[in-house]
């Protein structure tokens, strides 16, 4: 599902437009109009809200058995993928997901479920988007600059207009000029630019004359059209950029690692939707046990996703070749039942000498991996000499020899730092927190943060109007 | 860790950067190939787009990457592009040592077709002087050699800012082996050009026979054979930079010793010269 | 006029600042223009153009290089409600979030508006200087009792001229200490803004106006270190607008901005020698065509020199679009990014990088980084083995 | 100047005074709340001697019979942990226990005293003194427990994060923590470390940061001494500890570093002994190479690194100390190179192995934190730099650099590094809670080294 956002000029939890649907098909799009009216505002996102949920729900339904040693999970065989054009549109919608997952009654009226169960899975999935690796919301901007290599400085990559216009600007022209055209003249948003609300301005001050107070659907309803039209011209580029930039990602091999990868992403996803649906609840902030898995989880994630690229994408190993984080070159010998004294007794550890192409500097003692057996024990450098134009190199394994941990005779090998076993899932740590950990306030429990929301929206003011407009960044 | 390394992707520029830059379709194309490959890496994104994109599967929208970017001839941009400074940068760094203005403007025209004014030289420098902000050491500035023992600028004479100051040092061997190694420089240059682009070529090897002239045995005839300066060059070099090269860490010293980092860039104004001295 | 650019007097050298600015858009400074200038101080054209009090994010309005930092009417729309939120009905919101957040009660504190009463002028902000100056030496030498400085302003020379910076409030708790607040209508929620880099400005600024504040007391011969190091900022809390407070130690921040406007240079010295004839005029001449313009402005870079680096200055200096323009005209590496550059110390161009990819033999200045890069180059063409590509290169 | 012999102590005994003064309040106030759910804070500036102070405690909690838990970050931490508790205490009983394949140095396990049970073991017997590293024993406290301990001790407090000290902690209720804060916080790879900074939760935070956020009356006791550093070394090591005093244990001029006269044909080498003859007088040298714009790994300040120290090997450099009756000969074991960036090391690794001083050691600031050597050489983190960044202005790096030798330090860098503090500061961003800022402190710290080291400025 694709989702494409404009939020109100500094309002970080207000959509004025939300639009949705399958990625290059079409789109339903959500208006508010008056998006900082809470009536109109929920009224709005009610068709959004029930279509993710129900997305998400279908999503789940269908189970695979994955056994692990002894215990067998009940995976969902697919998660839904949300695919939107960049980090901020992430943020965005995990500021959204918060604001609704908890909402509070008014006037003893409890709002609309599925607002607060969409909410629970946009939070989830902005968590979830900081997992090196995931493939569950993918936002365009990372993905592509990941994929491509441009001009781009890091900052400029941020702009999926300015990445799309760097891999295709169109026949004879440069680049470089695409990219600062489509910077000028593309508006991807969440967050809107002054020209776009300038005309939303006036759309909506109309909009608010117009229906008089009124939040009835039968009164509100028909005047929307003017505001829809707004951002449906907003949104159309976008939907079709996203549309172009996936069909440009589709259609190539798939790499090894990826299913694997995946496969963890439906695990949480599974983990998610049951939780949701039990009626759990998210801290909204991490208490400290949460926090120190966290971090281990997603450490571990990071090291085995760098490694996985760079060892099946040989474009993905220079970088760590040109540090010498990584050697590549020929086996010139290979002694099998190689024997050294490993505390009191001599054991095998095999010997491997590789000549490479470039004058390579490596200390002795360093532990490298086989990238055929980058899961397996390391090797580790004896000894580094110069050889014709390039560098030998003497490898010993840590560990006995056997088949599938040694490179064939006279092939060319790539050993380096990276490996893709990680040093075991770290253990749950103990629900308790020790004394050290407990502040004297504990993390507070999720609440309604929706308090303010009565109050009558602010009258929106010109930058010409006021003296410094900047003060008010 | 204590090294943050870069992205591949950002190497991966680099080498797309200099293909573009360099107007290289042959290595564009390359480049596009291996961008393509390194997309290998993922396919998540294609299983989850393909699930989400419902019938409509239009594989036929995949571009072809021969049609990538860089592989359109680029035409440059000529704001500024021309500016004096930038060209004068981009050759002093290529010839390496200090030279005249001639030499760099002759240079500069061969390998670049940007002709320099070299009545701009006097003006140029004045802005250099003024533009020069203490407080980084960014950007790169032109500035003048300087003479060796009282370290004033000699005008006419160009290097760089982010050279150390002993290549920007002149003794009395420095000029002739700043020109020697100038000419074996030119003529690595010229070979390499030979066979990638004919028409520069040609251009440089004026240059690099007007330099290698004074040199016994670089030239023979009217046709420049690299190898044959090279060598001839090479072998005159060494002897001079046996001279050259202490007495320029001597007066680096000096230098480093005696004048301020500004002094050390843009030389010291000495008001009168000792008569016994010079 | 660039004659008399060169004499010593320092009127005359603001004559010629005032002709580097010509007709172009004027900005003086101000606590958000010094932190843009810290972004881009290493940038001789941006100093200029600081120096000359040219408003960077204006000159080049009209062109296609006209960088969009204009701000959306709704969020400018929600910052002044939340300002008038906090003052509307005697202060009444204003004097709440200080007594919760400080825990001193400001229920019955004077209020001094300094907002009011005052033209909207030099002259007003002078007055206004004067009296917060006035007040805040009362105040501190005074009974300790909880006292607010609506809009209080701060004068400070910058580069040798006199700039006026307006504190959003003062608060002064019992024990005579004066924290300076900050207010900000985005929101804090479940305890963290949504934006550490805007907290991080807004705690810039506050750390400013607590540095002023401390030279203001020291004019007046009283312990500076009666301005508190901690400084406070509001903000609305979750999705509404009601305000609460956070407060925050900026010590370290204020050393920071002393070094900053330690490093403005002084007008007179940039006035020093200024070439001939350089003006921001015919780049602001919104009547000329944005070519000619654009000329103009690389001309001024080529004349002063600058520095382009896409992390600060696209962030902070309206003229980053032009300079990107100019510095890929020229094949700056720069363009790719720092690190990028950073790789390539002593190679000129994109152009010549290309070549050293590709073996070309590099000068003594060239060979640090040829190495690297020619290794680069055969690793790619190794890790990618490429058919002979198809030429199709228009004569 | 000391003459062996007769001699008055070598050592300030107004400090060492001091010292003991505070140690023995630390201990009072530990034993004061075994039992309790209580900690102790020890810091400790640069080579306070820290481990010894931590050794001697352990002997403490055993006389009371206490049974104790001893932690630190790294296994070659504890393996020196070990070694120390058994020349102090011979024979008594130290159980390491380990992850597999992290077995104790033959020499170490073979001392009287030493086992290396497996969990298991050490919880069914109740052995009374367990070493282990943190991680290895919140592991096997989560799989089949240790027991209760009495008291936890923590070395190297500071380089442990939150995260690691969640699971550790819960072995005892009573904990002592020591730690420099003047090294390296701990790090992490991710891209959005500051996801949680300013929160209770931070995982990233250190050991003792996490304990004063949740119980700030913990107390802070700082040892006001350096067993490590000299007089010399002492002020320009204060420039990494704003708010906390400590003078040099030993007396001005006890330490000396002695280097033979230039031989013939050396003259090549004149700037490399001037430095050299710097650092032996006076503790410190400040060699810089003229500016120039060069990669991170720049050959030519490796070449320089290389000549400072086969030329302090070839003067047969010969020193003298507290623990040394006359001079003795420098030996490469003694020297260290420090660097900032693995291809720096990887870099001067290799030349140094070809020019036979194998023996050297080098490595990154990471790695040689709290490690000592009678000599180091290190490399600018700002060398040849153009911009200044947050990593190469981090001061724990710094300050590992310039702390870890007992004789001479010899920092090498190029002329153009200091211009690059006459900018400003980079802008940091906030976090509510937390308003510490390490760019501005290493930047003042940096400032303040350069300024320190202007007199031993020596150009190459």
């Amino acid at each position: 599902m694709g989702i494409v956002m404009w939020r109100l000029g500094g309002e970080r939890f207000r959509a004025a437009a939300v639009a949705w649907g399958p990625v290059a098909g079409p789109f339903k799009i959500a208006v508010a109009g008056e998006p900082r009216n809470r009536d109109l505002y929920f009224h709005a996102l009610a068709p959004f809200a029930t279509d993710l949920s129900t997305a998400v729900r279908a999503a789940a339904d269908d189970r695979v058995a994955r056994t692990r040693g002894s215990r067998t999970d009940r995976l969902p065989a697919n998660g839904l993928q949300l695919v939107v054009a960049n980090r901020s549109t992430v943020g965005a919608l995990g500021l959204l997901g918060r604001y609704l997952a908890y909402l509070s009654d008014r006037s003893g009226v409890s709002p609309d479920p599925n607002l607060m169960e969409a909410g629970k899975h946009l939070r989830f999935y902005a968590r979830h988007s900081r997992t090196p690796g995931q493939a569950l919301i993918v936002p365009l901007d990372r993905l592509l600059s990941e994929h491509w290599a441009t001009l781009l400085s890091p900052l400029e990559q941020a702009n999926l207009a300015a990445l799309d216009a760097q891999i295709e600007p169109g026949r004879g022209v440069h680049a470089f000029e695409a990219s600062a055209a489509a910077e000028r003249i593309a508006r991807i948003g969440p967050e809107p630019t002054e020209d776009i609300d300038r005309v939303t301005t006036e759309l909506v001050e109309a909009f608010n004359e117009d229906r008089a107070g009124s939040v009835d659907p039968a009164v509100v309803t028909p005047l929307l059209e003017p505001i829809s039209a707004h951002y449906r011209a907003l949104v159309e580029p976008v939907w079709a950029l996203i549309g172009r930039s996936v069909s440009r990602e589709r259609g190539l091999p798939a790499a090894p690692s990826v299913a694997g990868r995946f496969e963890s992403d439906r695990e949480a996803f599974g983990r998610h939707v049951d939780w949701v649906s039990d009626g759990g609840r998210y801290r909204t902030t991490d208490t400290p046990r949460q926090a120190a898995m966290t971090l281990r989880r997603l450490e571990q994630a990071r090291s085995r996703y760098e490694a996985e690229r760079a060892i099946e994408d040989p474009a993905c190993m220079v970088p760590y070749l040109l540090d010498a984080d990584a050697i590549r070159g020929t086996v010139t010998n290979l002694n099998e039942d190689h024997r050294t004294v490993v505390r009191v007794r001599a054991v095998q550890r095999p010997l491997l000498t590789l000549d490479t192409d470039d004058p390579i500097v490596l200390p002795a003692g360093k532990k490298l991996w086989w990238t055929a057996a980058a899961h397996d024990a390391p090797w580790e450098v004896v000894s580094v000499t110069r050889h014709a134009a390039g560098s030998r190199a003497v490898l010993m394994l840590t560990t006995v020899a056997r088949n599938d941990r040694l490179p064939a005779l006279r092939g060319r090998a790539t050993f380096s730092t990276l490996r893709t076993r990680s040093e075991g899932f770290p253990l749950a740590l103990a629900t308790a927190p020790p004394w050290t950990h407990q502040p004297e306030r504990p993390p507070a429990a999720p609440e309604p943060i929706d308090a303010g929301d009565a109050e009558t929206p602010a009258a929106a003011v010109d930058g010409s109007a006021v003296a410094d407009p900047e003060a008010y960044r | 860790m204590s090294r943050k390394r870069p992205p591949s992707a950002e190497l991966l520029t680099k080498e797309l950067a200099k293909a573009v830059a360099a107007k290289d379709t042959a290595r564009a194309i390359e480049l596009t190939r291996q961008i393509e490959s390194q997309l290998q890496s993922d396919l998540k994104e294609t299983n989850g787009a393909s699930r989400d994109r419902g019938s409509g599967a239009s594989s036929g929208e995949r571009p072809s990457f021969a049609a990538a970017p860089a592989v359109v001839p680029v035409h440059w941009t000529a704001r500024s592009a021309g500016s004096a400074r930038q060209t004068i940068t981009a050759a002093l760094s290529e010839i390496g040592v200090p030279a005249k203005a001639r030499l760099v403007a002759d240079y500069a025209e061969a390998r670049f077709g940007d002709r320099v004014d070299t009545r701009g030289f006097s003006a140029l420098r004045r802005d250099e002087r003024r533009a020069w902000a203490s407080s980084s050491p960014r950007p790169t500035y032109i500035v003048p050699a300087l003479e060796g023992r009282f370290f004033q600028p000699i005008r006419g004479l160009l290097a760089l800012s982010d050279w150390p100051i002993e290549r920007r040092l002149m003794g009395p061997w420095s000029e002739r082996t700043d020109h020697l190694a100038a000419t074996a420089q030119m003529a690595r240059q010229l070979a390499w050009l030979s066979e990638r682009d004919r028409a520069v070529a040609v251009g440089l090897a004026s240059v690099v026979a007007g330099m290698a002239r004074s040199v016994p045995g670089a030239l023979d005839g009217p046709h420049v054979d690299t190898a044959r300066v090279e060598a001839a060059v090479e072998a005159e070099l060494a002897e001079f930079e046996e001279l050259d090269k202490p007495w320029r860490s001597e007066s680096a010293a000096r230098a480093r010793k005696q004048l301020s980092p500004e002094e050390q860039l843009w030389g010291r104004q000495v008001k009168v010269v000792g008569a016994g001295e010079s | 006029m660039a004659k008399r650019s060169r004499s010593g007097r320092t009127t005359s050298k603001n004559e010629a600042l005032a002709a580097v600015r010509g007709n172009a858009p004027k900005a003086s400074p101000n606590v958000r223009r010094l932190a843009a200038f810290a972004k881009v101080h290493s940038c001789p054209t941006a100093v200029l153009a600081f120096a000359a009090g040219v408003d960077s994010n204006r000159v080049l309005t009209g062109t296609r290089l006209e960088m969009p930092f204009g701000q959306s009417p709704f969020a400018i729309g929600r910052g002044v409600a939340f300002e008038n939120l906090l003052r509307q009905h005697g202060h009444a919101e204003l004097r709440r979030v200080l007594t919760e957040g400080l825990e001193v009660d400001f229920a019955l504190a004077p209020v001094e508006n300094l907002r009011q009463g005052f033209q909207p002028n030099r002259t007003g902000l002078t007055m206004r200087a004067s009296v917060t100056k006035n007040h805040m030496k009362e105040i501190v030498t005074g009974l300790p009792r909880p006292i607010v400085l609506d809009g209080a302003v701060l004068r400070a020379e910058v580069g040798g001229i006199t700039a006026f910076f307006e504190a959003d409030e003062m608060a002064i708790g019992v024990g005579g200490e004066i924290l300076v607040g900050e207010n900000k209508s985005w929101p804090v929620v479940d305890g963290r803004p949504t934006d550490a880099d805007a907290l991080g400005s807004a705690l810039d600024q506050a750390a400013t106006y607590a540095l002023l504040g401390r030279r203001t007391l020291a004019e007046v011969g009283v312990d500076p270190d009666r301005v508190s190091g901690d400084v406070v900022i509001v903000t609305p809390r979750n999705t509404g607008l009601s305000p609460v407070l956070h407060r925050q130690n900026v010590d370290g921040r204020i050393r920071r901005i002393e070094r900053l406007l330690a490093a403005v240079p002084a007008v007179s010295d940039i006035a020093e020698d200024l070439p001939a004839g350089l003006s921001f005029d015919p780049v602001a001449d919104t009547s000329a065509d944005d070519d000619a313009r654009l000329d103009a402005f690389a001309e001024i870079t080529d004349q002063v020199g600058n520095v382009y680096e896409p992390g600060s200055c696209l962030t902070s200096c309206g003229f980053a679009w032009a300079c990107r323009e100019c510095a890929f005209g020229r094949g700056d590496p720069a363009v790719a990014g720092g690190s990028v550059a950073r790789a390539l110390p002593g190679v000129a161009t994109l152009r010549r990088v290309s070549e050293l990819g590709r073996g070309a033999p590099p000068s003594v200045a060239e060979a640090p980084a040829a190495g690297p890069i020619a290794r680069a180059g055969r690793l790619y063409d190794e890790a990618v083995p490429v058919p002979a590509p198809r030429r199709r290169r228009p004569a | 100047m000391i003459r062996a012999g007769a001699a008055p102590s070598p050592f300030d005994a107004a400090v060492v005074d001091a010292a003991a003064a505070v140690q023995d309040e630390i201990r009072r106030d530990l034993l004061a709340r075994v039992g309790e759910q209580a900690a102790v804070v020890a810091a400790a500036p640069a080579g306070a001697g820290k481990s010894y102070f931590v050794v001697e405690t352990i002997g403490h909690l055993r006389e009371q019979d206490l049974r104790v838990a001893v932690v630190a970050p790294t296994n070659e931490q504890v393996h020196s942990l070990v070694e120390r508790i058994t020349s102090v205490f011979p024979g008594t009983p130290v159980s390491f226990v380990h992850a597999q394949g992290r077995a104790l140095p033959l020499a170490i396990a073979a001392r009287p005293g030493v086992s290396q049970p497996s969990a298991r073991e050490a919880r069914d017997n109740r052995d009374r003194l367990v070493a282990a590293t943190i991680d290895k024993l919140a592991d096997a406290h989560l799989r089949d427990g240790l027991g209760e301990f009495d008291v936890l001790v923590i070395d190297e407090a500071y380089q442990a994060d939150a995260a690691r000290y969640y699971t550790a902690a819960d072995v005892a209720s009573t904990h002592l923590l020591v730690g420099d804060s003047g090294q390296l916080d701990p790090f992490s790879t991710l891209d959005d470390p500051t996801f949680w900074r300013g929160g209770a939760e931070d995982p990233l935070q250190t050991a003792v940061g996490v304990l004063l956020r949740n119980h700030p009356s913990t107390r802070v006791h700082q040892l006001p001494i350096t067993r490590r550093l000299d007089p010399r070394a002492v002020p320009i090591a204060r420039s990494f500890y704003p708010d906390h005093h400590f003078d040099a244990a030993v007396r001005p001029g006890v330490r000396q570093l002695r280097l033979d006269r230039p031989g013939p044909g050396t003259r090549s080498f004149a700037s490399i002994d001037r430095a050299l003859n710097e650092a032996a007088d006076h503790g410190w040298a400040y060699v810089t190479l003229p500016g120039a714009a060069v990669v991170m790994a720049d050959p030519a300040t490796a070449e320089v690194m290389l000549n400072l120290v086969t030329r302090l090997i070839a003067r047969t450099a010969r020193a003298t100390c507290e623990n040394r009756r006359g001079f003795e000969v420098l030996r490469a074991r003694d020297i260290a190179v420090a660097v900032s960036h693995n291809d720096q090391k990887d870099l001067l690794r290799a030349i140094f192995d070809d020019a036979g001083l194998g023996a050297v050691t080098v490595d990154t600031a990471n790695r040689l934190q709290g490690l000592t050597y009678e000599v180091v050489v290190a490399w600018h983190p700002l060398a040849g730099a153009t911009v200044t960044d947050a990593f190469h202005l981090d001061p724990g790096r710094l300050c590992v650099m310039l702390t870890r030798h007992r004789q001479a330090c010899i920092l090498v860098g190029r002329d153009t590094d200091r211009v690059l503090l006459d900018g400003v500061p980079p802008a940091t961003p906030g976090y509510l809670g937390w308003d510490p800022d390490p760019v501005l402190d290493g930047w003042d710290a940096h400032e303040l080294v350069f300024e320190l080291l202007g007199p031993h400025h020596v150009t190459a």
